[in-house]
């Protein structure tokens, strides 16, 4: 039995490895010539993977046209990217792999607020610059002290933003006096958008008629909604996933809901629209950018074209962006020593990039005026309505 | 090389919370589903400290150790009280862990669902392996110690653990109390390793990573579960390619163990020499998988046939494997000598250690040990031998002034026999009993959903009696030890032991008055030695502190422990087990594992034995060798004696006094002679049918 | 609002009473929890998804009875696999347990690392989803998912206390070997077991992607069935029954209470989980379920 | 042949011989008792008989032919069980407890019979049909007990003391009801703690020592076999009287007025009551 038993395990693990041999691209020879490494850690698999994997193949088109135009001094710039499962644990294991092992000269990602703090420590201790795509939490670049994170960057707008731009949307556009609110209490983005939303949306004079929460892995939402009905609101502001809002917005739609829904970047998943059907038709949400935005077709095209599928934004966007801006940044240093590298992303000013112009504010570590794209769902499709760029 | 640091500082902390639960679930048998929420508790409670208020960092690990603990008292408490089952149990504790996620999600001071993050980096690759070292070393102490012993015996038999006085409700808390410490301080270790944490961190993912540990490593073991967890870290680092098969594999690893090898890596056992060929089997496999992809690529770089890769890659492999194999099989023959050395040198050192303070010891030993009582009294006497004379007895009289407890107790009896005999001449019996005779039952009742068990049962037992209980099959007869040693509550009556009414005492109290017991269907600790059944019944007389054990306090566990073996072989020497020591006790045939229970019993120095069956299944050679050690240990360790058994030469040739149960009812009470003459119990015996025939 | 919040519970509990009996089933025969009932109830949904939206485009009861079959079959084989050898060799409940726990874990990231994260909806079963009663709306889904789920339990009760097999499980909830000696073969009554306790998991899992939707993790819901399961009293069917609506109800009813000015609802699950705690504590027996003395 | 068991041994655990080495026979239509002690190894030996115990080594044979040591392939074989205790499933009804002995049996009429069978042999059952088993008295679930082993129509019937914690006059019934039972084609194997009364209606005993066979022979043989008599028979002075008259074919009547007391002691060490 026991001698089955070891025969067993030895066989699915040859299984698996061959199973796994299978998705692996074959890479190219490995190139002899001296290369510039930058680590990717994203979500290639587990929740975030739609757009995990968007993200990495934008990276790979941006390091492709770098590299196309002659590269960074002198050099190629060569990506290693690794699956962090958006898991924090996986993510420090990650990091420590990209800098120890790879020694890369920088990180691009992760995708997510938590994960980014996750990894600070280990990229932070050992001067590696980390460049978060879309961690939209504004403590991940600025300690509790308010002193600035040294090597933690973004290329996203901040939560507080994304939470004005859609309190003011609601309250000028919308002409809404009254929301409500459904957050989701056991996730870190969730719970603090809403609470950005609520603070912008009481000082610009409206009313929060009902602040509910669940817990993720909830399905049925009916009983709060079911009280957020009695105060009926003008908007229901659900800054969750995609997966929530799509419940959420059917169970409101079938419980009598009339408010408009309003949601964030997390919304912005294709999944939403087969998920909710018509119960999200007109619903607005806050995005960084949007397929129609003329400043990006011709990236959406050459993604189109050569992966034949449309981008999950605004994943891509973030990346190909952080990519531009670290490749500005070596040449400006003329070297990849971390401590260099640091100034000179620091000192980011009017660097053309995909989604407009960055600039730094080398106290938060944030890009200044980052625009945010209204969008709405309108006949299945996300249709851009408006963008900011500040908030009064 | 941070890269490998990281994997191995995650080895040390998923080690020691694995540790943690090896110690409850592997040794207690109660499965928790919710560890993961003590290792929240440990690292909030760490990195608040550290972040918020600038504590130490050790003094905040510690603080989270504590604070755990006191939080797993509050969810053990009440659920071990209320002595959940396994299921509910596991259940329970399941409730307990998102329960505790909740609270943390919603908490201020834990930043909610956010989490802490930015918390200083004290957790370096040594001091994690020194906590794990430290951890691995205070375990094996305590497992060696009586405190160990109690909780080894409960996850073997929980009921016999109780009939041997050990109370369940705290040994089980103080394991787990143990183990929520351990794992406080695994998620102390990792709060301040990764810098960060969430409350999503400690899902179940997380506590059924240290369960499969636990499981997988051998439910019995300490080093198993940390070599098994070792494995489960590092095995997804080498196959980093496909970290999302690796939740598939340990779901089929859990399969297809529990299936296969329920005992897990070293089962009972722990790393060691023999084991040592094993281990590296694993990791050659591991190795060798490992290296799989990267031959396969690398050959069909250079070479480019996809078939010639494959075969390179499985060559590799199995050489790699092979290797290890050889290795491991050829350390552990080179260890052998090492071992022995070891060994050699250890004892040694052990004598010369406890020696030191030889003089002292004694000294001490002598106050203290005066309840130890080596010899048997001087002057032997048989009171209960069936074939006692009136005239014997007359002699032992003089017994009687000499202030020879034993003695007068013979005299006693023998007095009671005298006038039994008497009365049977004259009709209805009655029989000599003491003003306060050491047991009186008066009126016992006990139902089984509607079924009448044991039905207005009374009786008494003199000091120093040996009475006899039978009565036909299901008359209620085991009932009646187990409403007197409290595994079941009464349902009317009163019991009194030595005038103390102890109907309504728990188990472990009625064994502390002085009350053992063996089982009809024998319940010893199997996976124990033999001597270690006796030592866990010895568990009083460790007299050393909890803290002492933990730290093997070498000026007095080696003492006690000593003490507590040399005691344990002198019982085990009365019902001719000694050279049986080593054994495990499931091993032994069946009639050696009723003379172990028996020494069991008399390492509980009880006042009053009840032995249930204990000659069934015996030849008739055994049965009259049992016949004597009764009648030995009767005479030589001052018991009282109920005996309920089947083989009436056994229960004729041993007790002067008899009575006869049957429909849970007393039926007769007598001498041998008056019951086999008395037709209550031949109707009882032969049916109604068949006792008409005989009239 | 009362009402309609009494009403979100009972729809809400009607799933979780739905996966509790199947839950329950297993448990009151083999006496250990069945922590992979998720995993089947999770795959008969993917069943669903796969013959309704992804591969064929069959209609909705069709698709139910195959998902219903396909995830008893699952079930069997996850007896056969997982079980069987443990339950021959009279291995204690806890291995069980743990056995279940690995095929849940297997089977869930499995479904991650094949199918993977995506969400998917199942098509709804009825055009106009709602009905307005006054004030009150109740979703017609909900309304068909509770008789169809009434129905179902009828079948499976009738079943029990008709058929030869039903009165041998029930025989063998009190005592397996002796059923076994009645010349019951006991691999296939296990068998018949659970495949009905999967065919009920596979329409609690089609329902449930009608109702929301169909993802690999979705078997987390069950650890709340198993809370009914122990309100009603572990191993029986009305108590399993009897615990999800009483479940679902307290959850809805928490959700829109609020203490001191906070709302509960954040809070909901610990009042679900003390519940339980609390209820093993002082009646573990639930409010239907035996009460069995071990005998020595 | 009907039943035969070839060199039986049965092992609890790693230690515990619990069968060494049992041959024995029974043949159609005999009553075949097995007496011993308690722990003997009876109970064993009827759970390794249906199926619910594997020997390590050791044949069974229903008409010479092997009987897998599998539960439902006992049964199938006609091999049914009476348990000790008797085990029934008390939440069940008395007829639903009846049908459960039938499983295996596809012929509705047949089993309908069978019903009609038991209730002739035990009348009371038929009034209590619809009641849970649980709710009958001791006698009246051993009465249940063994029709539900009838049910099977089995071609050996075993009894796993039958008579165990029942009064006198129910013992009584029991034991004619056996007899009812093996007159009517039915073979009997018995194992009772009550060894006089099994060995009066055996045709043939075995006398089962510490898992061993130590003696078999016709039951009336044993009855007066003295290491028997002395070691299962009890109370030797009665059982004196009592084999001298039965085997002078005396009946006697059962009076309340108490027997006279013994005036002899024991003479026999080897003194066991079964």
């Amino acid at each position: 039995m026991k001698r089955i038993g070891t025969i067993l395990v030895v066989a699915l693990l040859v299984l698996a490895v061959i199973g796994a041999c299978k998705p692996a691209e074959k890479k190219a020879a490995a190139a002899k010539e001296e290369t510039i490494k930058i680590g990717h850690t994203v979500a290639l698999t587990g929740p975030s993977a739609t757009w995990g994997q968007s993200e990495a193949n934008a990276l790979k088109m941006a390091i492709e046209k770098i590299n196309a135009g002659g590269g960074v001094l002198g050099k190629k710039l060569e990506v290693i990217a690794y699956d962090n499962r958006a898991d924090r644990m996986e993510a420090v294991n990650v990091a420590k792999r990209l800098i120890e092992q790879d020694k890369v000269v920088a990180i691009i990602g992760p995708a997510q607020s938590g994960v980014t703090n996750a990894i600070r420590e280990v990229n932070n201790s050992a001067r590696v610059p980390v460049i978060a795509t879309t961690a939209t939490n504004p403590k991940v670049t600025v300690n509790d002290d308010g002193s600035v994170v040294p090597y933690t960057f973004r290329v996203c707008f901040i939560d507080p933003f994304q939470g004005t731009v859609a309190a003011q949307f609601a309250l000028k556009d919308l002409k809404a006096k009254t929301a409500a609110v459904l957050y989701d209490v056991g996730d870190d983005y969730s719970q603090f958008l809403a609470k950005y939303f609520v603070e912008a949306f009481t000082k610009g004079g409206g009313k929060i008629t009902a602040n509910e929460a669940f817990r993720s892995g909830e399905l049925d939402f009916r009983a709060q909604l079911g009280k957020i009905k009695t105060g009926k609101p003008d908007v229901l502001f659900i800054p969750t996933m995609q997966k929530e809002a799509a419940l959420a917005a059917k169970q409101a739609r079938d419980l009598g809901i009339t408010a408009t829904f309003m949601g964030g970047d997390g919304w912005a998943s294709p999944d939403l629209i087969d998920l909710a059907g018509p119960a999200i038709e007109g619903a607005y949400f806050v995005n960084i950018a949007a397929l129609e935005d003329p400043a990006i077709q011709d990236f959406i095209k050459e993604y189109k074209a050569r992966y034949n599928a449309e981008p999950v934004l605004p994943n891509p966007l973030m990346a190909y962006d952080a990519a531009l801006w670290l490749a500005d940044a070596i040449k400006r240093a003329g070297s990849t020593d971390g401590e260099k590298l640091k100034a000179a992303l620091e000192s980011t000013k009017d660097l053309p990039v995909l989604t407009g112009k960055l600039t730094l504010d080398p106290a938060t570590h944030n890009p200044l005026n980052k625009p945010a794209t209204i969008q709405q769902v309108k006949d299945k499709k996300f249709i851009y309505v408006k963008t900011f760029v500040t908030t009064d | 090389m941070a890269y490998l640091e990281a994997i191995l500082i995650n080895v040390a902390i998923y080690a020691i919370a694995t540790l943690g639960l090896a110690i409850f679930t592997g040794y207690t048998g109660l499965f928790s589903l919710g560890h993961a929420a003590f290792m929240a508790v440990g690292a909030y409670a760490a990195s608040i400290l550290t972040y918020f208020y600038k504590v130490p960092f050790l003094i905040a690990l510690l603080v989270g150790v504590v604070l755990s603990v006191l939080v797993s008292f509050l969810i053990g408490y009440p659920t071990l009280r209320a002595r959940l089952r396994s299921d509910y149990f596991a259940i329970a504790t399941l409730g307990f862990g998102e329960a505790v996620k909740v609270i943390l999600e919603n908490f201020d001071l834990t930043q909610g669902a956010r989490g802490l993050p930015g918390i200083q980096k004290f957790s370096t690759l040594g001091n994690a392996f020194l906590l794990l070292a430290v951890a691995v070393i205070l375990c094996r102490n305590f497992l060696r110690t009586t405190y160990g012993r109690k909780i080894i015996a409960i996850g073997q038999d929980p009921v016999a653990a109780e009939m041997i006085g050990i109370p369940l409700l705290s040994n089980q808390l103080l394991s787990l109390g143990i183990s929520a410490g351990l794992a406080g301080l695994a998620g102390g270790l990792l709060a301040h390793y990764t810098t960060f944490i969430q409350p999503s961190i400690f899902s179940m993912d997380l506590s059924s990573l240290i369960t499969a540990g636990v499981v997988c490593g051998g439910m019995g073991s300490l080093t198993g579960p940390v070599t098994a967890v070792a494995l489960f870290v590092i095995i997804p680092e080498l196959f980093r390619g496909f970290a999302l098969w690796r939740l598939v594999f340990y779901g089929m690893l859990l399969v297809i163990i529990i299936n296969w090898r329920p005992r897990g890596l070293f089962g009972y056992e722990e790393l060691n020499r023999k084991n040592l060929p094993k281990l590296f089997s694993i990791v050659g496999i591991t190795g060798g998988l490992s290296l799989f992809m990267p031959t396969y690529r690398w050959v069909i770089e250079s070479r480019g046939y996809e078939i010639f890769a494959l075969f390179v890659a499985g060559v590799t492999v199995g050489a790699v494997t092979g290797l290890f194999g050889l290795l491991g099989k050829g350390l552990s023959l080179a260890l052998a000598p090492v071992a022995e050395r070891y060994h050699s040198v250890r004892s040694r050192l052990g004598k010369r250690l406890t020696g030191l303070g030889e003089e002292n010891e004694q000294a001490l030993s002598s106050i203290k040990e005066h309840r130890f009582r080596e010899t048997a009294p001087s002057k032997k006497v048989c009171p209960s031998d069936a074939t006692f004379l009136a005239g014997k007895a007359a002699d032992s009289k003089e017994g009687l002034f000499s202030g020879d407890p034993n003695a007068e107790r013979g005299a006693r009896s023998a007095g009671q026999h005298i006038e039994s005999i008497g009365d049977a001449e004259s009709g209805g019996p009655t029989y000599y009993r003491e003003t306060s005779p050491i047991l009186e039952v008066r009126e016992l009742r006990k139902n089984f959903g509607g079924v009448v068990a044991v039905d207005g049962f009374s009786f008494y037992l003199n000091k120093g009696e040996l009475l006899g209980l039978i009565g036909p099959n299901g008359s209620g007869k085991t009932t009646v030890f187990n409403l007197i040693s409290s595994v079941y509550p009464v349902d009317g009556g009163t019991i009194l032991f030595q005038d103390k009414d102890i109907t309504e005492w728990g188990p472990t109290e009625v064994v502390g008055a002085g009350i053992a017991r063996t089982f009809q269907n024998i319940r010893l600790f199997g996976s124990m030695t033999v001597l270690e059944n006796v030592q866990a019944a010895l568990h009083r007389e460790g007299t050393y502190s909890l803290l002492e054990g933990f730290l093997q306090w070498p000026r007095s566990v080696p003492r006690v422990e000593r003490r507590l073996r040399d005691e344990s072989r002198r019982l085990l020497s009365i019902v001719g087990l000694e050279k049986e020591s080593d054994r495990r006790a499931s091993t032994l045939p069946y009639g050696l594992q009723r003379k172990l229970e028996i020494a069991r019993a008399l390492a509980l120095r009880p006042r009053l034995l009840l032995l249930d069956e204990p000659a069934a299944g015996m030849n008739p050679r055994e049965a009259s060798e049992l016949v004597e050690l009764i009648q030995r240990i009767h005479r030589d360790e001052d018991l009282s004696i109920i005996l309920i058994e089947h083989h009436m030469d056994v229960v004729m040739s041993l007790c002067p006094r008899i009575l006869v149960l049957n429909f849970g009812r007393l039926i007769a009470e007598g001498t041998p002679e008056q019951i086999q003459g008395n037709p209550l119990v031949l109707q009882a015996y032969l049916g109604e049918k068949a006792y008409a025939v005989v009239r | 609002m009362f009402i309609q919040t009494i009403i979100t519970g009972l729809s809400i509990g009607s799933v979780y009473a739905l996966m509790a009996v199947g839950y329950s089933l297993v448990f009151s025969v083999l006496n250990f929890s069945n922590f992979a009932h998720g995993a089947i109830i999770t795959l008969g949904a993917y069943i669903a998804w796969a013959v309704m939206v992804h591969y064929l485009q069959v209609p909705f009861f069709p698709a139910l009875l195959l998902s219903m079959g396909g995830a008893g079959i699952l079930a069997f084989l996850n007896e056969r696999i997982a079980y069987s050898t443990l339950r021959r060799r009279r291995a204690p409940s806890l291995y069980l347990m743990i056995s279940a726990m690995g095929v849940a874990i297997s089977l869930q990231n499995l479904l991650y690392a094949t199918i993977g994260a995506k969400l998917y909806a199942l098509p709804p079963v009825f055009a106009m989803d709602v009905v307005h009663i006054g004030d009150l709306t109740i979703s017609k889904m909900d309304i068909f998912a509770f008789v169809f789920s009434a129905l179902t339990i009828a079948v499976l009760h009738l079943i029990l206390i008709r058929t030869k097999v039903g009165v041998a499980i029930r025989a063998a909830a009190h005592d397996m070997e002796m059923v076994s000696v009645l010349g019951v073969n006991l691999d296939v009554l296990v068998g018949v077991l659970f495949f009905l306790a999967g065919s009920l998991g596979g329409m609690a899992g089609v329902f449930m992607g009608v109702k929301y939707m169909v993802y690999p993790s979705m078997g987390w819901i069950t650890n709340k069935a198993y809370i009914g399961a122990v309100i009603g009293g572990l191993g029986s069917l009305p108590g399993a029954i009897v615990g999800g609506l009483l479940l679902g109800l307290l959850e809805a009813l928490v959700s829109v209470s609020s203490l001191g000015g906070t709302s509960l609802s954040t809070y909901r699950d610990v009042f679900s989980f003390g519940i339980l705690v609390i209820l093993l504590i002082f009646k573990p027996t639930g409010f239907f379920g035996r009460h069995v003395e071990d005998k020595l | 042949m009907l039943l035969s068991v070839e060199g039986l041994n049965v092992f609890y655990g790693e230690a515990i011989h619990a069968l060494r080495d049992v041959s024995f026979s029974v043949e159609e239509g005999e009553i075949v008792s097995i007496i011993g002690a308690n722990g003997a190894g009876k109970s064993t030996l009827m759970w390794t008989l249906v199926g619910l115990l594997k020997p390590k080594s050791g044949r069974i044979l229903m008409r010479e032919k092997p009987v897998r040591p599998i539960p439902h392939l006992s049964v199938a074989a006609g091999i049914s069980l009476v348990p000790e205790r008797r085990r029934l499933f008390p939440h069940l009804t008395v007829r639903e407890n009846l049908l459960l002995g039938a499983y295996l049996r596809k012929d509705r009429k047949g089993v309908e019979e069978d019903a009609e069978r038991v209730y002739q042999l035990f009348p009371i059952l038929k009034e209590r049909l619809s009641q849970y088993a649980g709710t009958l008295s001791g006698g009246q679930q051993q009465m249940l007990a063994i029709g539900r082993a009838l049910m099977s129509r089995p071609k050996v019937l075993l009894l796993d003391e039958p008579s165990l914690g029942l009064a006198p006059v129910l013992v009584d019934q029991v034991f004619r009801a056996i007899q009812d039972i093996a007159a009517s084609g039915t073979t009997i194997l018995l194992v009772e703690q009550n060894a006089l009364e099994a060995l009066q209606i055996a045709h043939r005993a075995y006398v089962l020592e510490v898992g061993r066979i130590v003696l078999e022979g016709k039951g009336k043989e044993l009855l007066n076999n003295p290491i028997v008599r002395a070691a299962y028979l009890g109370v030797a002075q009665h059982t004196e009287i009592l084999l001298e008259r039965t085997n002078h074919g005396e009946s006697a009547t059962f009076e309340d007025s108490p027997p006279t007391t013994a005036t002899t002691a024991p003479d026999s060490k080897m003194f066991i009551m079964e």
